[in-house]
């Protein structure tokens, strides 16, 4: 069946998430791989918005992470402090990112590039990331796949990665145990390698070659022993994402990258 | 502040907390301040041009209660530009559409960032990126929990709360935040200052005449910014009895003594989303965000929208007017 | 008109209550103190408990500082924390507090009698008290007025009054400005010092004598310089506090000392 | 704890914190439990006999919901009892017949102070008296501010929050609180370490079976207590349908991921008052306190109402059942 690059992104993100867990997500493909989650092997996937939503029953995509979509028959409308408190305890499982640059180790920038004082482009900023990044257990992270997005070196450090490698978070002040997970682009699926802490490809998109990544990322990439095809999406994650989470193809439809 | 030309990630402890703190977090000087605060259980309803005019002053830092397109109070941000207050602070938490109104007016002249010149899904506002891309704004790093938490010191009373966020970041670095150690467990913690804003604005969905005030769905940071307020301007959508209030206490999220102004705007959070009231205009924030591309398109549609209306009802009529406020209304109810 | 002691100390407490302000109360005298106020002179008395109910419409007398009648018809049925965040932020003016044993400083002791681990007498302890009186402008105190309780030394201080004189609190790391305000009896209306945070005489009651005060207070009292007589109740007082305030006579009814 | 005789105020800032701190406040500690707690949305309804035996081991340290003689857990009190648990700590936060309770048991080693063995106006239980004055308890000194501001910490996932209570006393010397200095002010702040309780227990007006619960009037400080503590029961008025939750998201207090059982109890605060349905049963409390004057008139009491009946509807019909309830209800609702 065919499939378009976003469709397999988040059929790739919500595989991820395992059943009985917690994650924040935001608008948009984190949303959708959340929803696809609940639908297929998730059904006990427990959503939050950074904004107060707490296990909403989703009716629509949220156009933001604010929005009476968000609590829709929520199980509570909390506030932003209860939320990002349930991180910082160790409650939330999974988080999802986007953002302007990153680099081998998953650090991320959504701030400048350029000058911090007089940049060449101003971005939003950390909102929610920063601590999401730094309280979730497992940082998961949607993004297209061009070098000039997965650089050797970020403009700036919004929201932290492994830092400079293994041990780095810890050293660094931030709750053990917790960092990047999945980076999951157009063209593969990376992890961490375990002792350096750098970005491994793990599974590669069908019909993508190796030579195609490396162009497209801006550092050295590691790879796995077994660097494996990813899983195209089944017929019926299809259906059910094109039927149920996004019948106006608000996502799906999107370019990829 | 002269500081060296940053390098992403390579910066020692000393070096977290560069940027300048805007607001004094000292507890006392608050506490001098609210000890003189009335406690009067009396009538604080006015115009939202009389709330502005009275209690927004030039240069104040100001903080705006919601999230960006979601239980906004447009018509007190509206009126700061009508009235041109200048050299404000803003709290850039999740400051979407209200960052984009108020660097829009040129207001502001330095700003706390967690989230500002985005409107998430729906694009950046150049406008407002212009603000910082000029150098026209002083700005501070912070991310959005750390600015809920800032106010939550000031709300409780302590100067500073401890976080674990933001550690190894140069969020870190070009925030005002600083390193310290646990004194039970010997970790490191980051210490963010108490923010006590001059004047916060927030929209709520009831309130009677005093400013006790209700909010349906998520509070946001809204319980916590009303208590650290200096000066709180609500708007809302109705005013209700004061029994109203009374017979369900449970209910109250802000009381009375937080509050300094009352002004009922009925769709007072349009084009923002106002749960269990109306949807966002999707639409009208298009056009925002096309009329922030340059200066030569954002200045007629300023003068249409906000300096050429007399106030907010004006300002809903070039909208679509009670039409368009229905059709927003079947949409947060899913109708369509 | 005939009144007792107890109606004498609740009608000058109530009395010291400015129009306007705030108070935290406890059940009893304090409650009574403040209801009298809010129906005299002082109708602008805001009256908090501190289990979190804020600005009650009081029906009748609590009997327990988290029971239903300290949030009926309330602007607002809040929380502990709540409440005393207000304090420490700087919202409330005045304290009530009571206690086994008050020393010359205005220091209170409701810990224990002997020692700390082995204790003679055990009694609740601060409860909200040391919060109060740490970080309410104004600390009041309604005793019965005996050696027992006036002493030298109390065994344990629970609740900071001066400490050891002036300056001592803000030494000692609480807010500036606070302290005891008033400290009302069955015999007299004592204030301190301002030089060096005594406690000093300022009114006595009718029908006593210095030398009672005196014998009845096991430390060195100061007096000022005019000492005057503590005017009674009016007759408008007494029947708003026999017939609104305590009709049933829980308090007024009581022993004051 | 070898301490030399207490010289009442005569202390240097060294000697703050020579209490014993009887939990761990170690954020990541706890971050490791809260990683393998359920987050899934299942049923968690049981009897308070299966809550008490599953969920309460000995030697933990429990924490008690509501205000003492306010919405409180009566029947899980009881049943710790009856299933004869042993060397539990106790968080004694405005404790009064909670804690009165569990002193009559004998099942408690330690506990952190801030209101025992009193019943605020109704005097002082002697049973409870005993304990310390037969120093059958470890004790360390706190105020209910340090207490609900101990759970906030935890609540929060910080391992300590500063506060300015408690300086120059008594109660700071023999609390396990440590001074330390703001890092933006310089001023002196008290360290208050965070509380994990290995259990609490908190009665609410209505939950559905997964354990997301509402609260009516004061939320006293449960709140931030069912965020910090390890495993939660709750007891509730009424179990609701999981649509009554979702139709008004607003008025969940405690999300049911802090839920580890949830007990039907109907009168589960009686004695106590429970706002809105019930009033306290003033005469059944004098009845205790004079139980507690001696052990000799205690142990039969006991027997009476506790060790000698199945189930909380046992002692509630002891003491006199749906009709005695009918006239607390009444005394609520101001009908006397």
């Amino acid at each position: 069946m065919e499939y378009n690059a976003m469709e397999l992104m988040i059929t790739l993100a919500s595989r991820a998430l395992e059943d009985g867990s917690t994650v924040v997500v935001g608008t948009g493909a984190p949303c959708a791989a959340a929803m696809l989650a609940q639908k297929t092997h998730a059904p006990n996937l427990m959503i939050l918005f950074e904004a107060g939503g707490i296990g909403p029953l989703l009716p629509t995509m949220p156009i933001s992470v604010g929005d009476s979509r968000t609590f829709h028959k929520a199980i509570m409308a909390s506030s932003m402090p209860d939320v990002m408190e349930a991180c910082q305890r160790g409650m939330i499982d999974y988080c999802f990112l986007g953002g302007a640059q990153i680099d081998k180790y998953g650090n991320i920038n959504s701030t400048v590039i350029g000058d911090f004082h007089k940049p060449k482009v101003r971005f939003p900023g950390s909102g929610g990331a920063n601590d999401l990044a730094s309280l979730c257990w497992r940082t998961m992270v949607i993004c297209p796949h061009d070098p000039r997005r997965f650089v050797e070196k970020v403009d700036f450090i919004t929201t932290p990665g492994y830092l400079t490698g293994k041990g780095a978070r810890e050293a660094a002040g931030l709750p053990p145990g917790t960092g990047p997970y999945k980076i999951i682009t157009n063209l593969c699926v990376m992890g961490f390698d375990e002792d350096t802490k750098r970005m491994k490809v793990e599974s590669i998109h069908p019909g993508i070659t190796r030579e195609e990544i490396v162009k497209n990322t801006g550092f050295e990439l590691l790879w796995a022993d077994e660097v494996v095809t990813s899983t195209p999406p089944t017929e019926e994650e299809l259906r059910i994402l094109r039927e149920e989470v996004d019948p106006l193809r608000y996502i799906i439809g999107r370019q990829a990258s | 502040m002269a500081l060296p030309e940053q390098v992403a990630g390579e910066h020692t402890a000393a070096e977290i907390g560069l940027g300048k703190i805007f607001t004094d977090p000292d507890p006392d000087k608050a506490r001098e301040f609210f000890r003189t605060k009335s406690r009067v259980l009396k009538e604080k309803v006015m115009t939202v041009k009389e709330a502005v005019s009275l209690l927004v002053r030039d240069g104040d830092y100001v903080a705006v209660g919601g999230f960006g397109t979601n239980r906004i109070p447009t018509a007190v941000l509206h009126e700061i530009l009508r009235q041109g207050k200048k050299n404000l602070g803003l709290s850039g938490h999740t400051a979407t559409h209200d960052f984009q109104i108020m660097a829009a007016g040129g207001v502001i002249d330095r700003v706390d960032v967690a989230y500002v010149v985005g409107l998430e899904a729906r694009g950046l506002s150049k406008a407002a990126r212009r603000l910082f891309e000029e150098a026209r704004v002083e700005v501070t790093e912070w991310t959005n929990a750390a600015l809920a938490w800032r106010y939550k010191a000031a709300a409780m009373g302590v100067p500073f709360l401890p976080a674990r966020v933001m550690f190894g970041t140069d969020t870190a670095r070009y925030s005002g935040a600083k390193e310290i150690t646990c004194p039970f467990t010997g970790k490191k913690l980051l210490a963010l200052p108490a923010l006590y804003p001059d004047v916060a604005i927030i929209h709520v969905h009831r309130a009677d005449r005093f400013g006790n005030a209700q909010i349906d769905g998520i509070s946001v940071s809204d319980f916590d910014l009303a208590r650290a307020a200096k000066k709180l301007i609500l708007t809302t959508e109705k005013i209700v009895s004061d029994d109203f209030i009374r017979n369900d206490p449970s209910r109250t999220v802000i009381p009375y003594f937080c509050v300094d102004a009352v002004c009922e705007v009925r769709y007072g959070s349009y084009p923002g989303n106002m749960p269990y009231e109306y949807f966002s205009d999707e639409e009208h924030l298009k056009e925002w965000l096309a009329a922030d591309s340059s200066p030569e398109t954002l200045k007629p549609f300023l003068d249409k929208y906000i300096y050429g209306t007399k106030d907010f009802s004006e300002y809903l009529e070039l909208c679509g007017g009670e039409k368009r406020m229905e059709e927003l209304r079947r949409l947060e109810f899913l109708q369509e």
